[in-house]
């Protein structure tokens, strides 16, 4: 695909796409676009919403978009396969304590199964296989001393994920907020984080391009990255603002945003966390060959 | 006694005041199913409960723009498939060899899912309204593709050497012969392409993000708004009960000499 | 003769299709665009017996399932409202509405009630899907019916049952086939989307995981084997349509002056 | 002779879309047990249209058909027709057997007498070796006499016919006439018989009903007073023959002109 | 005269499926130009099959069709044809006017000459009234003169006639005859007009091809020497019609038994 060149917008900003996805994660580029940070680097930012990093890490291989937001196994999994990513700056982080994390396991209200290496040999629900989620969620119960090859897992959207438990579908679901929220409101209990679990504060997701745009733009690419860490480090001290921004893109119910709970936002990436994954999902045996953490960062 | 068994009440008033009634039972059943905690509210929340959120999404302007981009693609990706459709079905369908020759390529493309190509759409298009355009062209195409080969060689054949004896050109011939054979199976290929385009337009919106209902509809979702999501689903609906109103009153006025129509004008 | 040509003329366009496509690929160095001769190589070691038998299989059984129910449901809801007028009045709006409601929402709605993980959400999901083109050839192709021979079938007092049996489906049966060829391509579509949603295993969900995985050249086999797949099953129907439709085609005289 | 079969002031208007079409003014007649009545009238006068009232397959606009005393409201058991559209009644996806042996089947005759009865019935006519062809593999004149076998071996009280023999030949015209008069008289069937052929009418029947032009009324009702013995070569060379036909004859004439009666 | 027609070793055997179907076994004669031959054979014989590979509409298993010298392949120009299935001729999408009006539209007749052509035609066959209405919406009779209608404004320089009048009433087919002869003497015509009323080959026809059972041959062909100037009351009545009528009817007798010639 083209996009090596840049279009120049009317009043000589930068005119750049960013895929992104309609979740909490993303609030500090909203919030950034918002507080003119990026404006102030010349560049003029237009967000698109995607359902997943499925759709998005293809685009911006291959130009449509100049920078997109994926958690940090689906950009190894692309590193692993040749796909020509790298990352710009950190995207969104895990918090350190696994009771109030933005990520978490959900059993029904009662269940006989109370902690996670009880998953042993259960049905759990996530929102794709082979993925950060499963590889955490493994962790959480191998940390427990629980057997994680035991578990089968089933692919359902978040959204679904609450009522399968409830129907008794599955016995257990991973989820993310506000799906957490919605959850434990409904009565559910929460496992605890199986972010936390792989690794307190966890790097799930980064901003990244692609190898030749990151080349070709390289004077872009900083000053994304510069805009970009500004909106990380001041949405991370600002979560009244953060709590403004979401229903702006997001349908979050209000009760819900009250008691969400907020991930971690640093400018700093975290490569320890992401080699940390990369080892865990190896072990998974996620990758047809080694990734290659250093090409990937910046 | 034949003479005096009362007229028939007016047909269409009637059959509106019928299909409304098939309409009020789902709604009913819908209200009643959550009320009654057969299902849980907050997983399918009852019809008022969807209503009333439709009507906060009447008054807001974003709900308009994204219907107005939603149908915009719809139409435009349906009417390329008809066209392509009926053009290539007829004459595929009208020369022997070229029937022969596609037939098999047809069958090896056509169930490949457009879900498939996402990521192909993706790559070239990212989320422009181009990328729903090429999903919601494939799919339809081949409902019309298929329903008008079916309906080109539906042509009874002593109307076919009718044609012929008369010397028709080919082109009168498809214009007053094959044309009229294949209209009923073509509106039934128009209703089922036209939901069929519907259903990519919004699926495309919604994985891949354009910009549309389905884009709201996948936001909602990963919100856990379970209301907003069904109230928008209504609305697609809707569309579908509208599309299928016009098909059946354009049908009525270019069959009127098909036995469908003139049975039931009796 | 005539066997060799149809091979011939079946084999034609896509032997010419695949070379386009050998050629214009060969230099290629998209990740995603990978060259044909790189996905024909990886195609064995993808599909092993596994896969065949862990997802392919399973899939294949599913979308039989689903695709006997719709087919049973669509024409014996398509004769009673082709027949019946308030049946039809009354059925209309609400299948409409059904009909234009994407899988991706309407899933979620029938596993509330059918269940998240087992098959029988998936086969209803497949057989809603194939439902509309049958469904609704089925209407047209009763409505159409000719009335000199509805009439001949009132006349001699034939019993709801024969008339059913021996003139309504007989007679609308051109057309419930034509349905139930696009009906054939919609299973195999809903096949993979079923698969998206609560599975783990199935050939639409190792496609999905493909994709997912950026095993891109793995991805492709998929397709291909869905094309295949698709290939096969109308070969197969295309058998059964030309021997229980044999009398139509003389009847239209489709090899008339051979 | 008991009343088989009566029509009482029946009238039919076609309406289509805004315009409406006066086909039977009005027609009044009855028929006995057993009778054979042939009805001549002008192309387009609504014969078939009245066939189709009798038969209970068309509703009426006005008027009442009683059929052994009891209205008919829809087609009433023991009774055949045949249709002027021979070709579109016959199921094509049948072969010319079964498409003969349906009826039978539905009226549940066992089997061997089923066989028999439509074997009979295809000898009869001709065409005991086509009984395997598809009615899409026969000419139109043997179509024509597959739907006639259908009607004689159904062994109906009641026999409907329009224009049943338009399509054949001369030779197999007359031996179908006699056929139809030997079941006639074999089964005492009530016989109403549609023609244009005015000597097969008169050949035929035990009356003639000429109806006039559209809006059809009866213009007469015209009795047949030749012996019972009824043979194509001595028959039809009657004088009394030559008289009755040459008075119909004149009567259609007159139709045609657009006479009605007084 | 010259020849328009000639037919050489013509053969047609049907083949569906497995089986196969001699119809027609040998066909030898030939038509001269503007001459109105008359064809007459048992049902089944293959006379529709016949006319169909005179018209180039089926291809004849063996032998040749000539049409002015030229080799029949497809259908000719300048010729008409009237189907023998005159209902499913008619395309039921249009009303009657347009049925009639789009071979004419096809043949880029002038739009003046066109309606004059058209009103002259459905007066001819007496639907002039229901020009407007569509072929559904008429009788039989009245469907098979919309594509008489069809033929004959058509003013082709060949007429191919399958059975044209078997669905009117006596007075209208002998004014249909009457209109055929008018228009073949009008236009110097070449008619082929096949037919199962021995009367109506007779008084039509300059010959009569008599056809034998299948596998068909001709059996005779009988040169009509009656006078050129015909008319219902006189030809009919007179003492040669008659005799030639009786010959044909015995011809048509021994074609049914199966009679060939030697
Ligand atoms: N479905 C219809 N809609 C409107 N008019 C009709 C319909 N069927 C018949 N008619 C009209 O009713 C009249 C009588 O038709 P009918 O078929 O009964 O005539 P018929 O006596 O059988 O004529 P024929 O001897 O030519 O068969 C005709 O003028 C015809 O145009
Ligand atoms: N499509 C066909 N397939 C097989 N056989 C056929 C087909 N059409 C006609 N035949 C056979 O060919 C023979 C001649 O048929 P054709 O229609 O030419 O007879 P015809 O002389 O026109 O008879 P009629 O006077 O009854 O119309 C018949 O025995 C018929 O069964
Ligand atoms: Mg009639
Ligand atoms: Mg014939």
């Amino acid at each position: 695909g083209g996009g090596e060149s840049t279009d120049e917008g009317a009043d000589g900003a930068t005119e750049i796409t960013v895929g992104v996805i309609p979740i909490v994660d993303v609030a500090p580029i909203y919030l950034g676009v918002e507080k003119g940070f990026f404006k102030e680097e010349g560049l003029d930012v237009s967000l698109e919403l995607a359902q997943g990093g499925a759709a998005i890490i293809p685009a911006v291989a291959s130009g449509q978009y100049q920078f997109g937001f994926s958690n940090t196994t689906s950009l190894l999994l692309a590193q692993t396969q040749d796909v020509p990513v790298k990352v710009v700056t950190a995207g969104v982080n895990a918090t350190e304590d696994p009771a109030a994390d933005m990520a978490g396991v959900l059993v029904k209200a009662g269940s006989d199964i109370t902690s996670p290496k009880d998953l042993e040999g259960k049905k759990v629900a996530v929102n794709t296989l082979k993925n950060i989620n499963t590889t955490t969620t493994n962790e959480l119960v191998r940390q427990d001393g629980g057997d994680p090859t035991k578990i089968e897992y089933v692919e359902l959207a978040f959204p679904e994920i609450g009522p399968a438990i409830e129907k008794g579908d599955v016995d257990a679901g991973q989820v993310v907020e506000p799906f957490l929220t919605i959850g434990t409101q409904a009565g559910m209990t929460d496992l605890g984080s199986n972010f936390v679990a792989a690794d307190p504060g966890l790097a799930v997701a980064e901003y990244f391009t692609s190898t030749s745009y990151a080349e070709s733009d390289a004077d872009t690419v900083e000053a994304f990255t510069a805009a970009m860490n500004e909106s990380l480090d001041y949405a991370q001290q600002h979560p009244d603002e953060v709590k403004e921004i979401l229903p702006t893109y997001t349908d979050i119910d209000e009760k819900v945003l009250a008691e969400l709970n907020m991930p971690q936002w640093t400018s700093e990436i975290d490569a320890e966390s992401i080699q940390k994954l990369a080892d865990l999902s190896e072990t998974d045996g996620l990758f047809a060959k080694d990734p290659d953490v250093d090409a990937l960062l910046p | 006694m034949a003479g005096t068994r009362p007229k028939r009440v007016a047909g269409r008033g009637r059959d509106a005041v019928l299909g409304v009634l098939g309409l009020l039972v789902v709604v009913g059943l819908a209200e009643a199913l959550p009320r009654l905690g057969i299902v849980n509210d907050s997983y399918l929340p009852p019809a008022s409960a969807m209503f009333a959120e439709l009507v906060d999404q009447l008054g807001e302007a974003a709900f308009w723009t994204d219907l107005g981009a939603t149908l915009r693609g719809w139409a435009t990706g349906l009417a390329i498939a008809m066209a392509a459709g009926i053009v290539l079905g007829v004459v595929i369908g009208s020369v022997g060899f070229l029937r022969d020759l596609t037939a098999s390529t047809i069958e090896f493309l056509r169930p490949i899912p457009s879900v498939a190509l996402i990521p192909l759409v993706v790559l070239l298009y990212g989320s422009r309204p181009t990328s729903a355009l090429i999903l919601v062209v494939y799919a339809s195409f081949w409902q019309i593709l298929v329903q008008v080969l079916y309906g080109v060689a539906d042509v009874d054949p002593v109307v076919r050497d009718t044609a012929r004896s008369y010397r028709f050109s080919r082109l009168t011939t498809v214009r007053t012969v094959v044309w009229p054979t294949a209209l009923p199976y073509v509106m039934t290929g128009f209703r089922l392409a036209a939901s069929v385009a519907l259903i990519l337009e919004i699926t495309a919106e919604l994985i891949v993000g354009v910009p549309g209902l389905g884009k709201s509809i996948g936001v909602a979702q990963s919100s856990g708004a379970v209301e907003k999501t069904y109230a928008l689903v209504i609305v697609v609906g809707i569309i579908g009960v509208t599309v299928n109103l016009v098909a059946r009153a354009l049908e009525r006025r270019t069959l009127r000499w098909h036995v469908s129509i003139r049975k039931e004008a009796r | 003769m005539r066997f060799a040509r149809t091979i011939a003329y079946a084999l034609a366009l896509p032997i010419v299709l695949v070379a386009v496509w050998w050629f214009a690929s060969a230099g290629s160095t998209s990740v995603f665009w990978p060259p044909l001769s790189k996905i024909v190589s990886v195609f064995g070691e993808t599909w092993t017996a596994d896969r065949w038998t862990g997802d392919v299989l399973p899939s294949l059984a599913r979308l039989a399932a689903g695709y006997a129910v719709a087919m049973a449901t669509g024409v014996l809801l398509g004769v009673v409202i082709g027949l019946y007028r308030p049946v039809r009045a009354f059925c209309e709006p609400t299948l409409e509405f059904f009909r234009a409601v994407p899988p991706p929402v309407l899933v979620p709605v029938i596993a509330l009630f059918l269940g998240y993980t087992g098959d029988a959400s998936k086969i209803v999901t497949i057989a809603l899907g194939c439902l509309w083109p049958i469904l609704l050839n089925t209407v047209e192709g009763v409505r159409g019916l000719d009335e000199v021979m509805l009439d001949t079938a009132r006349c001699y007092r034939f019993s709801a049952w024969t008339r059913l049996r021996q003139v309504v489906l007989r007679g609308a049966s051109p057309q419930i086939a034509a349905g139930a060829r696009q009906a054939l391509s919609i299973g195999v579509i809903l096949m993979v989307i079923s698969e998206l949603f609560g599975a783990n295993r199935g050939l639409g969900a190792s496609i999905v995981q493909f994709q997912r995985s950026f095993a891109v050249p793995q991805m492709w086999t998929g397709i291909i084997l869905l094309g295949v797949l698709g290939f096969l099953l109308s070969v197969l129907f295309r058998l059964v349509e030309h021997y229980s439709l044999a009398w139509y085609r003389g009847l239209r005289q489709a090899d008339r002056g051979a | 002779m008991a009343t088989a079969l009566d029509v009482r002031g029946l009238k039919k208007t076609y309406t289509t879309g805004g315009t409406s079409l006066e086909a039977i003014e009005q027609l009044d007649f009855s028929i006995g047990q057993g009778e054979l009545v042939c009805i001549v009238g002008p192309s387009g006068a609504g014969k078939t249209t009245l066939l189709r009232c009798i038969s209970g397959l068309l509703d009426a606009t006005d008027g009442v058909v009683e059929l052994d005393g009891a209205a008919v409201t829809e087609p009433p058991a023991g009774m055949a027709v045949v249709f002027q559209e021979y070709g579109r009644s016959l199921f094509p996806w049948l072969t010319v057997r079964q498409n003969v042996e349906l009826p039978l089947k539905e009226k549940k005759v066992p089997r061997a007498r089923r066989t028999e009865l439509v074997d009979e019935a295809l000898a009869a006519v001709g065409l005991a070796d086509s009984a395997s062809s598809h009615p899409w593999q026969l000419s139109g004149g043997m179509q024509q006499r597959v739907a006639i076998a259908r009607a004689i071996a159904y062994e109906p009280s009641v026999l409907l016919m329009d224009e049943p023999f338009a399509a054949v030949d001369a030779q197999t015209r007359a031996d179908l006439e006699d056929l139809v008069r030997e079941l006639w008289k074999r089964l005492g069937v009530t016989v109403l018989f549609v023609t244009h052929d005015i000597d097969e009418a008169v050949y035929l029947g035990q009356r003639v009903l000429v109806l006039s032009n559209r809006p059809t009324v009866i213009l007469e009702d015209v009795a047949i007073d030749l012996p019972d013995e009824r043979d194509q070569l001595t028959t039809r060379s009657a004088p009394r023959f030559a008289e009755l036909r040459a008075h119909v004859y004149e009567l259609i004439q007159k139709a045609k002109k657009g006479e009605r009666p007084a």
